[in-house]
Protein backbone atom coordinates (compact mmCIF):
# COMPACT_ATOMS: atom_id res chain seq x y z
CA UNK A 1 0.00 0.00 0.00
CA UNK A 2 2.94 2.31 0.17
CA UNK A 3 5.66 2.24 -1.89
CA UNK A 4 8.42 4.58 -3.55
CA UNK A 5 9.43 4.04 -7.11
CA UNK A 6 11.31 5.33 -10.19
CA UNK A 7 8.36 4.47 -12.28
CA UNK A 8 5.75 6.52 -13.82
CA UNK A 9 2.78 6.38 -11.08
CA UNK A 10 -0.32 5.08 -12.69
CA UNK A 11 -3.51 7.00 -10.41
CA UNK A 12 -5.59 3.99 -11.41
CA UNK A 13 -3.81 1.27 -10.11
CA UNK A 14 -2.77 3.18 -6.72
CA UNK A 15 -6.91 3.88 -6.52
CA UNK A 16 -7.25 0.37 -6.95
CA UNK A 17 -5.38 -0.66 -3.96
CA UNK A 18 -8.17 1.14 -1.86
CA UNK A 19 -11.29 0.00 -3.84
CA UNK A 20 -13.50 -2.20 -1.32
CA UNK A 21 -17.69 -2.65 -0.84
CA UNK A 22 -17.73 -0.39 2.30
CA UNK A 23 -16.80 2.10 0.24
CA UNK A 24 -18.34 4.74 -1.33
CA UNK A 25 -15.87 7.81 -1.85
CA UNK A 26 -12.70 7.44 -2.85
CA UNK A 27 -10.59 10.59 -2.59
CA UNK A 28 -7.04 11.27 -4.59
CA UNK A 29 -4.07 13.62 -4.23
CA UNK A 30 -2.15 13.97 -7.31
CA UNK A 31 1.29 16.07 -6.69
CA UNK A 32 2.56 16.74 -10.44
CA UNK A 33 5.36 19.28 -10.72
CA UNK A 34 4.46 22.90 -11.26
CA UNK A 35 5.84 25.03 -13.76
CA UNK A 36 6.11 28.52 -11.94
CA UNK A 37 6.81 29.04 -7.66
CA UNK A 38 6.53 32.44 -6.96
CA UNK A 39 7.11 34.10 -10.36
CA UNK A 40 10.26 31.77 -11.01
CA UNK A 41 10.18 28.81 -13.61
CA UNK A 42 11.28 25.39 -12.42
CA UNK A 43 12.77 23.33 -15.73
CA UNK A 44 12.60 19.98 -14.24
CA UNK A 45 12.47 18.27 -10.71
CA UNK A 46 14.52 15.87 -9.13
CA UNK A 47 13.08 13.35 -5.96
CA UNK A 48 15.47 11.30 -3.95
CA UNK A 49 14.08 9.19 -1.18
CA UNK A 50 15.70 6.86 1.58
CA UNK A 51 13.39 4.51 0.03
CA UNK A 52 13.35 1.93 3.49
CA UNK A 53 12.38 4.60 5.51
CA UNK A 54 10.63 6.48 3.15
CA UNK A 55 8.06 3.72 2.81
CA UNK A 56 8.12 2.92 6.83
CA UNK A 57 6.86 6.39 7.43
CA UNK A 58 4.00 6.31 5.11
CA UNK A 59 2.89 3.41 6.78
CA UNK A 60 3.26 5.44 9.70
CA UNK A 61 1.20 8.02 8.33
CA UNK A 62 -1.41 5.03 6.92
CA UNK A 63 -1.49 3.82 10.78
CA UNK A 64 -2.11 7.60 12.35
CA UNK A 65 -5.03 7.66 9.46
CA UNK A 66 -6.31 4.32 10.95
CA UNK A 67 -5.75 5.63 14.18
CA UNK A 68 -8.28 9.07 13.67
CA UNK A 69 -10.39 7.87 10.91
CA UNK A 70 -11.31 3.85 11.70
CA UNK A 71 -13.03 3.35 8.77
CA UNK A 72 -9.90 4.59 6.13
CA UNK A 73 -8.22 2.97 3.77
CA UNK A 74 -5.21 4.60 2.50
CA UNK A 75 -2.48 3.58 -0.27
CA UNK A 76 0.62 6.13 -1.39
CA UNK A 77 3.34 5.97 -4.10
CA UNK A 78 5.56 8.39 -4.17
CA UNK A 79 7.95 8.70 -7.55
CA UNK A 80 11.76 9.54 -7.53
CA UNK A 81 14.45 10.57 -9.71
CA UNK A 82 14.30 12.80 -12.54
CA UNK A 83 10.38 14.63 -13.59
CA UNK A 84 9.44 16.78 -15.89
CA UNK A 85 6.55 20.21 -16.01
CA UNK A 86 3.21 17.90 -15.14
CA UNK A 87 4.76 14.63 -14.09
CA UNK A 88 3.08 13.08 -11.24
CA UNK A 89 5.24 13.27 -7.90
CA UNK A 90 3.12 11.41 -5.50
CA UNK A 91 -0.76 9.79 -5.33
CA UNK A 92 -2.74 9.49 -2.47
CA UNK A 93 -5.90 7.57 -2.04
CA UNK A 94 -8.06 7.47 0.33
CA UNK A 95 -11.39 5.04 0.17
CA UNK A 96 -13.85 5.72 3.45
CA UNK A 97 -17.65 4.59 3.59
CA UNK A 98 -18.59 8.75 3.87
CA UNK A 99 -16.96 10.99 1.95
CA UNK A 100 -15.80 13.86 4.31
CA UNK A 101 -13.70 11.15 5.77
CA UNK A 102 -11.96 10.52 2.81
CA UNK A 103 -11.13 14.06 2.00
CA UNK A 104 -9.94 15.14 5.90
CA UNK A 105 -7.95 12.12 6.04
CA UNK A 106 -6.14 12.64 2.56
CA UNK A 107 -5.61 15.93 3.57
CA UNK A 108 -3.80 14.84 6.55
CA UNK A 109 -1.85 12.33 4.12
CA UNK A 110 0.21 14.99 2.39
CA UNK A 111 0.79 17.33 5.53
CA UNK A 112 2.58 14.28 7.28
CA UNK A 113 3.87 13.63 3.99
CA UNK A 114 5.75 17.09 3.69
CA UNK A 115 6.64 16.52 7.66
CA UNK A 116 8.19 13.34 8.55
CA UNK A 117 9.01 11.15 4.95
CA UNK A 118 12.65 11.34 4.16
CA UNK A 119 12.11 12.36 0.62
CA UNK A 120 14.35 15.47 -1.12
CA UNK A 121 13.26 17.59 -4.30
CA UNK A 122 16.09 19.36 -5.83
CA UNK A 123 14.24 22.64 -8.22
CA UNK A 124 16.18 22.93 -11.78
CA UNK A 125 15.71 26.62 -12.70
CA UNK A 126 16.60 28.28 -15.69
CA UNK A 127 19.83 29.79 -13.81
CA UNK A 128 20.47 27.32 -11.39
CA UNK A 129 19.87 24.64 -9.06
CA UNK A 130 18.87 23.99 -4.82
CA UNK A 131 17.72 21.38 -2.69
CA UNK A 132 14.90 22.55 -1.00
CA UNK A 133 14.35 22.02 2.41
CA UNK A 134 12.10 23.22 5.36
CA UNK A 135 9.32 24.00 2.61
CA UNK A 136 6.76 24.41 5.51
CA UNK A 137 9.30 27.08 6.95
CA UNK A 138 9.38 25.38 10.22
CA UNK A 139 12.58 25.92 12.26
CA UNK A 140 11.48 23.47 14.65
CA UNK A 141 13.84 20.10 13.47
CA UNK A 142 16.27 20.50 16.24
CA UNK A 143 13.93 20.99 18.58
CA UNK A 144 11.95 17.31 18.49
CA UNK A 145 11.93 14.52 16.28
CA UNK A 146 9.08 15.51 13.21
CA UNK A 147 7.40 12.21 13.98
CA UNK A 148 5.64 13.77 17.10
CA UNK A 149 5.23 17.67 15.24
CA UNK A 150 1.16 17.04 14.18
CA UNK A 151 -0.75 18.92 12.10
CA UNK A 152 -2.41 21.99 13.89
CA UNK B 1 32.59 1.43 13.37
CA UNK B 2 29.66 3.25 11.99
CA UNK B 3 28.43 3.80 8.83
CA UNK B 4 26.08 6.80 8.28
CA UNK B 5 24.02 7.55 4.79
CA UNK B 6 24.03 11.08 3.23
CA UNK B 7 20.98 12.33 0.95
CA UNK B 8 20.62 15.17 -1.51
CA UNK B 9 22.85 17.94 -0.35
CA UNK B 10 24.71 16.46 2.30
CA UNK B 11 25.80 13.49 -0.14
CA UNK B 12 27.13 16.49 -2.13
CA UNK B 13 28.46 18.80 0.70
CA UNK B 14 30.59 15.80 2.13
CA UNK B 15 31.10 14.62 -1.09
CA UNK B 16 30.04 10.84 -0.02
CA UNK B 17 26.58 8.66 0.53
CA UNK B 18 28.35 7.18 3.40
CA UNK B 19 30.67 8.42 6.47
CA UNK B 20 32.71 6.14 7.83
CA UNK B 21 33.04 6.78 12.02
CA UNK B 22 35.60 5.20 13.62
CA UNK B 23 33.77 4.16 17.08
CA UNK B 24 31.71 1.29 18.20
CA UNK B 25 29.16 3.72 19.81
CA UNK B 26 28.28 7.52 20.10
CA UNK B 27 25.44 9.68 21.20
CA UNK B 28 23.34 11.41 18.28
CA UNK B 29 24.12 14.61 19.64
CA UNK B 30 27.87 13.73 19.64
CA UNK B 31 27.11 11.92 16.14
CA UNK B 32 26.34 15.59 14.60
CA UNK B 33 28.92 17.11 16.69
CA UNK B 34 31.86 15.07 14.90
CA UNK B 35 30.16 15.34 11.89
CA UNK B 36 30.19 18.95 11.83
CA UNK B 37 33.67 19.52 13.10
CA UNK B 38 34.61 17.14 9.87
CA UNK B 39 32.81 18.72 6.96
CA UNK B 40 32.04 22.25 8.47
CA UNK B 41 27.80 21.12 7.89
CA UNK B 42 24.97 22.91 9.52
CA UNK B 43 23.74 20.09 11.79
CA UNK B 44 20.95 22.34 13.28
CA UNK B 45 18.49 21.18 10.96
CA UNK B 46 19.68 17.52 10.25
CA UNK B 47 17.34 14.35 11.95
CA UNK B 48 19.39 11.76 12.37
CA UNK B 49 17.27 8.00 12.11
CA UNK B 50 18.58 5.01 13.67
CA UNK B 51 16.86 1.99 11.83
CA UNK B 52 14.57 3.65 9.96
CA UNK B 53 13.06 5.77 12.72
CA UNK B 54 13.78 9.23 14.19
CA UNK B 55 16.00 9.60 17.01
CA UNK B 56 16.57 11.96 19.74
CA UNK B 57 20.08 13.64 20.65
CA UNK B 58 20.39 11.31 23.84
CA UNK B 59 19.83 8.41 21.83
CA UNK B 60 22.69 6.11 21.05
CA UNK B 61 24.26 4.34 17.84
CA UNK B 62 25.89 1.76 17.92
CA UNK B 63 27.91 -0.94 15.36
CA UNK B 64 25.52 -2.54 12.96
CA UNK B 65 22.54 0.51 13.44
CA UNK B 66 21.28 1.64 9.90
CA UNK B 67 22.12 5.67 10.57
CA UNK B 68 21.45 8.03 8.42
CA UNK B 69 21.27 11.97 8.42
CA UNK B 70 17.81 13.24 6.92
CA UNK B 71 17.74 17.16 6.39
CA UNK B 72 14.62 18.67 5.88
CA UNK B 73 12.03 16.68 4.22
CA UNK B 74 10.59 18.30 0.66
CA UNK B 75 8.25 15.73 -0.57
CA UNK B 76 4.66 15.65 -1.63
CA UNK C 1 -14.86 18.99 -19.51
CA UNK C 2 -18.50 18.30 -18.57
CA UNK C 3 -19.85 14.56 -19.25
CA UNK C 4 -22.80 12.15 -18.39
CA UNK C 5 -21.76 8.57 -20.08
CA UNK C 6 -23.11 5.14 -20.11
CA UNK C 7 -19.71 3.93 -20.38
CA UNK C 8 -17.38 3.11 -17.66
CA UNK C 9 -15.30 6.19 -16.26
CA UNK C 10 -11.81 5.61 -16.42
CA UNK C 11 -9.87 8.04 -13.56
CA UNK C 12 -6.82 8.91 -15.41
CA UNK C 13 -9.05 10.43 -18.59
CA UNK C 14 -11.05 12.43 -16.36
CA UNK C 15 -7.88 13.97 -14.31
CA UNK C 16 -6.06 14.52 -17.79
CA UNK C 17 -8.35 17.12 -18.49
CA UNK C 18 -7.44 19.04 -15.36
CA UNK C 19 -3.05 18.72 -15.79
CA UNK C 20 -1.45 22.04 -16.48
CA UNK C 21 1.67 23.56 -16.26
CA UNK C 22 0.21 26.18 -13.37
CA UNK C 23 -1.27 23.21 -11.22
CA UNK C 24 0.95 21.44 -8.76
CA UNK C 25 -2.04 20.22 -7.37
CA UNK C 26 -5.39 17.05 -8.61
CA UNK C 27 -7.88 16.44 -6.60
CA UNK C 28 -10.26 13.17 -7.39
CA UNK C 29 -13.17 12.68 -5.97
CA UNK C 30 -14.18 9.18 -6.81
CA UNK C 31 -18.22 7.98 -6.24
CA UNK C 32 -18.32 4.28 -5.59
CA UNK C 33 -21.40 2.20 -5.51
CA UNK C 34 -21.50 0.76 -1.45
CA UNK C 35 -22.68 -2.24 -0.85
CA UNK C 36 -24.10 -1.26 2.70
CA UNK C 37 -26.03 1.26 3.88
CA UNK C 38 -27.76 1.84 7.13
CA UNK C 39 -27.42 -1.81 7.43
CA UNK C 40 -29.36 -2.67 4.17
CA UNK C 41 -27.83 -4.43 0.91
CA UNK C 42 -27.59 -3.06 -1.91
CA UNK C 43 -27.22 -5.46 -5.15
CA UNK C 44 -26.76 -2.90 -7.59
CA UNK C 45 -27.89 0.56 -9.37
CA UNK C 46 -29.56 2.17 -11.44
CA UNK C 47 -28.70 6.10 -12.64
CA UNK C 48 -31.20 7.36 -14.83
CA UNK C 49 -30.01 11.31 -15.86
CA UNK C 50 -31.82 14.39 -18.15
CA UNK C 51 -28.73 14.44 -20.07
CA UNK C 52 -28.64 17.66 -21.81
CA UNK C 53 -29.96 19.71 -18.63
CA UNK C 54 -27.34 17.70 -16.43
CA UNK C 55 -23.96 18.49 -18.43
CA UNK C 56 -25.20 22.17 -18.17
CA UNK C 57 -25.54 22.31 -14.74
CA UNK C 58 -22.13 20.18 -14.36
CA UNK C 59 -20.88 23.34 -16.29
CA UNK C 60 -22.78 25.59 -13.77
CA UNK C 61 -20.77 24.05 -11.20
CA UNK C 62 -17.64 24.90 -12.68
CA UNK C 63 -18.32 27.89 -13.68
CA UNK C 64 -19.48 28.47 -9.70
CA UNK C 65 -15.57 26.60 -8.91
CA UNK C 66 -14.15 29.57 -11.11
CA UNK C 67 -15.91 32.41 -9.05
CA UNK C 68 -14.89 31.29 -5.99
CA UNK C 69 -11.57 30.04 -6.75
CA UNK C 70 -10.02 31.69 -10.21
CA UNK C 71 -7.28 29.60 -10.13
CA UNK C 72 -9.25 25.98 -10.49
CA UNK C 73 -9.63 23.65 -13.38
CA UNK C 74 -12.84 21.64 -12.93
CA UNK C 75 -13.72 18.30 -14.85
CA UNK C 76 -16.29 16.02 -14.36
CA UNK C 77 -17.79 12.88 -15.47
CA UNK C 78 -21.16 10.99 -14.26
CA UNK C 79 -22.47 7.56 -15.23
CA UNK C 80 -25.88 5.97 -16.27
CA UNK C 81 -27.38 2.88 -16.10
CA UNK C 82 -26.96 0.21 -14.09
CA UNK C 83 -23.87 -0.04 -11.68
CA UNK C 84 -22.79 -2.99 -9.58
CA UNK C 85 -20.77 -2.73 -6.21
CA UNK C 86 -17.85 -0.89 -6.57
CA UNK C 87 -18.42 0.49 -9.77
CA UNK C 88 -17.67 3.92 -10.47
CA UNK C 89 -21.05 6.69 -10.58
CA UNK C 90 -19.43 9.54 -10.68
CA UNK C 91 -15.48 11.30 -11.17
CA UNK C 92 -14.69 14.96 -10.03
CA UNK C 93 -11.20 16.62 -10.77
CA UNK C 94 -10.07 19.69 -9.82
CA UNK C 95 -6.30 21.07 -10.07
CA UNK C 96 -5.24 24.37 -8.83
CA UNK C 97 -1.75 25.64 -8.19
CA UNK C 98 -1.78 24.82 -4.43
CA UNK C 99 -3.40 21.84 -2.72
CA UNK C 100 -5.92 23.61 -0.38
CA UNK C 101 -7.91 24.95 -2.68
CA UNK C 102 -8.27 21.39 -4.66
CA UNK C 103 -9.96 20.08 -1.73
CA UNK C 104 -11.91 22.80 -1.13
CA UNK C 105 -13.40 23.40 -4.43
CA UNK C 106 -13.72 19.72 -5.32
CA UNK C 107 -15.64 19.14 -2.01
CA UNK C 108 -17.88 21.56 -3.43
CA UNK C 109 -18.98 19.92 -6.61
CA UNK C 110 -19.25 17.01 -4.69
CA UNK C 111 -22.43 18.96 -2.62
CA UNK C 112 -23.35 20.81 -5.78
CA UNK C 113 -24.14 17.78 -7.73
CA UNK C 114 -26.22 16.28 -5.20
CA UNK C 115 -28.34 19.17 -4.89
CA UNK C 116 -28.86 20.99 -8.58
CA UNK C 117 -28.01 17.94 -10.68
CA UNK C 118 -30.35 16.36 -12.36
CA UNK C 119 -29.48 12.11 -11.96
CA UNK C 120 -31.41 10.15 -10.33
CA UNK C 121 -30.44 6.95 -8.39
CA UNK C 122 -33.00 3.79 -8.21
CA UNK C 123 -31.70 1.30 -5.59
CA UNK C 124 -31.69 -2.49 -5.94
CA UNK C 125 -32.20 -4.11 -2.53
CA UNK C 126 -32.08 -7.92 -1.98
CA UNK C 127 -36.35 -7.58 -1.06
CA UNK C 128 -37.16 -5.04 -3.86
CA UNK C 129 -36.33 -1.14 -5.66
CA UNK C 130 -36.75 2.22 -4.84
CA UNK C 131 -35.93 5.23 -6.61
CA UNK C 132 -33.95 7.48 -4.41
CA UNK C 133 -34.82 11.19 -3.93
CA UNK C 134 -33.85 14.21 -1.26
CA UNK C 135 -31.00 11.98 -0.09
CA UNK C 136 -30.14 15.69 1.57
CA UNK C 137 -32.97 15.43 3.43
CA UNK C 138 -33.56 18.41 2.39
CA UNK C 139 -37.52 19.39 1.81
CA UNK C 140 -37.34 23.09 0.74
CA UNK C 141 -37.85 22.15 -3.29
CA UNK C 142 -41.42 23.67 -3.54
CA UNK C 143 -39.42 26.68 -1.81
CA UNK C 144 -37.23 27.87 -4.71
CA UNK C 145 -34.97 26.31 -7.03
CA UNK C 146 -32.14 23.89 -6.25
CA UNK C 147 -29.81 26.51 -8.12
CA UNK C 148 -30.68 29.06 -5.48
CA UNK C 149 -29.11 26.63 -2.62
CA UNK C 150 -25.98 27.25 -1.77
CA UNK C 151 -24.24 24.91 0.40
CA UNK C 152 -23.74 26.03 4.09
CA UNK D 1 -49.22 21.61 -27.30
CA UNK D 2 -46.45 21.14 -24.68
CA UNK D 3 -44.60 18.03 -24.21
CA UNK D 4 -43.01 17.77 -20.55
CA UNK D 5 -40.13 15.02 -20.00
CA UNK D 6 -40.15 12.40 -17.00
CA UNK D 7 -37.95 10.82 -15.01
CA UNK D 8 -37.43 8.15 -12.79
CA UNK D 9 -40.70 7.26 -10.71
CA UNK D 10 -42.35 9.81 -12.22
CA UNK D 11 -41.86 7.60 -15.88
CA UNK D 12 -43.25 4.78 -13.59
CA UNK D 13 -45.85 6.65 -11.83
CA UNK D 14 -47.64 8.65 -15.47
CA UNK D 15 -46.44 5.50 -17.28
CA UNK D 16 -44.84 7.78 -20.03
CA UNK D 17 -41.63 9.08 -20.91
CA UNK D 18 -43.21 12.64 -22.33
CA UNK D 19 -46.69 13.55 -21.14
CA UNK D 20 -48.49 15.97 -23.53
CA UNK D 21 -50.36 19.43 -22.66
CA UNK D 22 -53.24 20.35 -24.83
CA UNK D 23 -52.11 24.00 -24.12
CA UNK D 24 -49.99 26.59 -26.03
CA UNK D 25 -48.96 27.84 -22.73
CA UNK D 26 -49.30 28.12 -18.92
CA UNK D 27 -47.88 28.83 -15.85
CA UNK D 28 -45.38 26.11 -14.11
CA UNK D 29 -47.78 26.20 -11.21
CA UNK D 30 -50.69 25.52 -13.54
CA UNK D 31 -48.47 22.83 -15.42
CA UNK D 32 -48.03 21.23 -12.16
CA UNK D 33 -51.39 22.04 -10.87
CA UNK D 34 -52.80 19.98 -14.30
CA UNK D 35 -50.40 17.12 -13.87
CA UNK D 36 -51.46 16.28 -10.54
CA UNK D 37 -55.05 16.57 -11.17
CA UNK D 38 -54.35 13.87 -14.17
CA UNK D 39 -51.87 11.57 -12.45
CA UNK D 40 -52.40 11.75 -8.81
CA UNK D 41 -49.13 12.66 -8.61
CA UNK D 42 -47.20 14.03 -5.29
CA UNK D 43 -45.91 17.77 -7.12
CA UNK D 44 -44.62 19.35 -4.03
CA UNK D 45 -41.12 18.04 -4.31
CA UNK D 46 -41.14 18.90 -8.35
CA UNK D 47 -39.39 21.19 -9.84
CA UNK D 48 -40.01 22.37 -13.44
CA UNK D 49 -37.63 22.53 -15.92
CA UNK D 50 -37.42 25.02 -19.13
CA UNK D 51 -34.97 24.68 -21.49
CA UNK D 52 -32.79 23.07 -19.13
CA UNK D 53 -33.03 25.63 -16.07
CA UNK D 54 -34.58 25.50 -13.66
CA UNK D 55 -38.19 27.41 -13.37
CA UNK D 56 -39.85 29.30 -10.89
CA UNK D 57 -43.97 28.99 -10.07
CA UNK D 58 -44.55 31.97 -12.04
CA UNK D 59 -42.61 31.12 -14.69
CA UNK D 60 -44.66 30.85 -18.18
CA UNK D 61 -44.19 27.43 -20.27
CA UNK D 62 -44.70 27.78 -24.17
CA UNK D 63 -45.01 25.58 -27.24
CA UNK D 64 -41.69 24.45 -28.15
CA UNK D 65 -40.32 24.83 -25.00
CA UNK D 66 -38.43 22.06 -23.84
CA UNK D 67 -40.03 20.79 -20.47
CA UNK D 68 -39.25 18.40 -17.95
CA UNK D 69 -40.23 17.42 -14.41
CA UNK D 70 -37.25 17.26 -12.41
CA UNK D 71 -38.07 15.30 -8.48
CA UNK D 72 -35.63 15.30 -5.89
CA UNK D 73 -32.15 14.70 -7.47
CA UNK D 74 -30.13 11.92 -6.11
CA UNK D 75 -26.89 11.49 -8.41
CA UNK D 76 -23.03 11.64 -7.06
Amino acid sequence: MYKITSQPIAIEEVTAKVVRPEAGAIVNFIGTVREFTKGKRTLSLQYEAYPEMAEKQLRKIGDEIKERWPDAVTAITHRTGKLAISDIAVVIAVSTPHRKDAYQANEYAIERIKQIVPIWKKEQWEDGEEWIGDQLQKTAYSDGKPGEVKPS
Amino acid sequence: MIHVQCFAHLKEQTGQDTITIEQSSLSVADLLAELSARFSIETDSLMVAINEEYASPEDIVSEGDRVALIPPVSGG
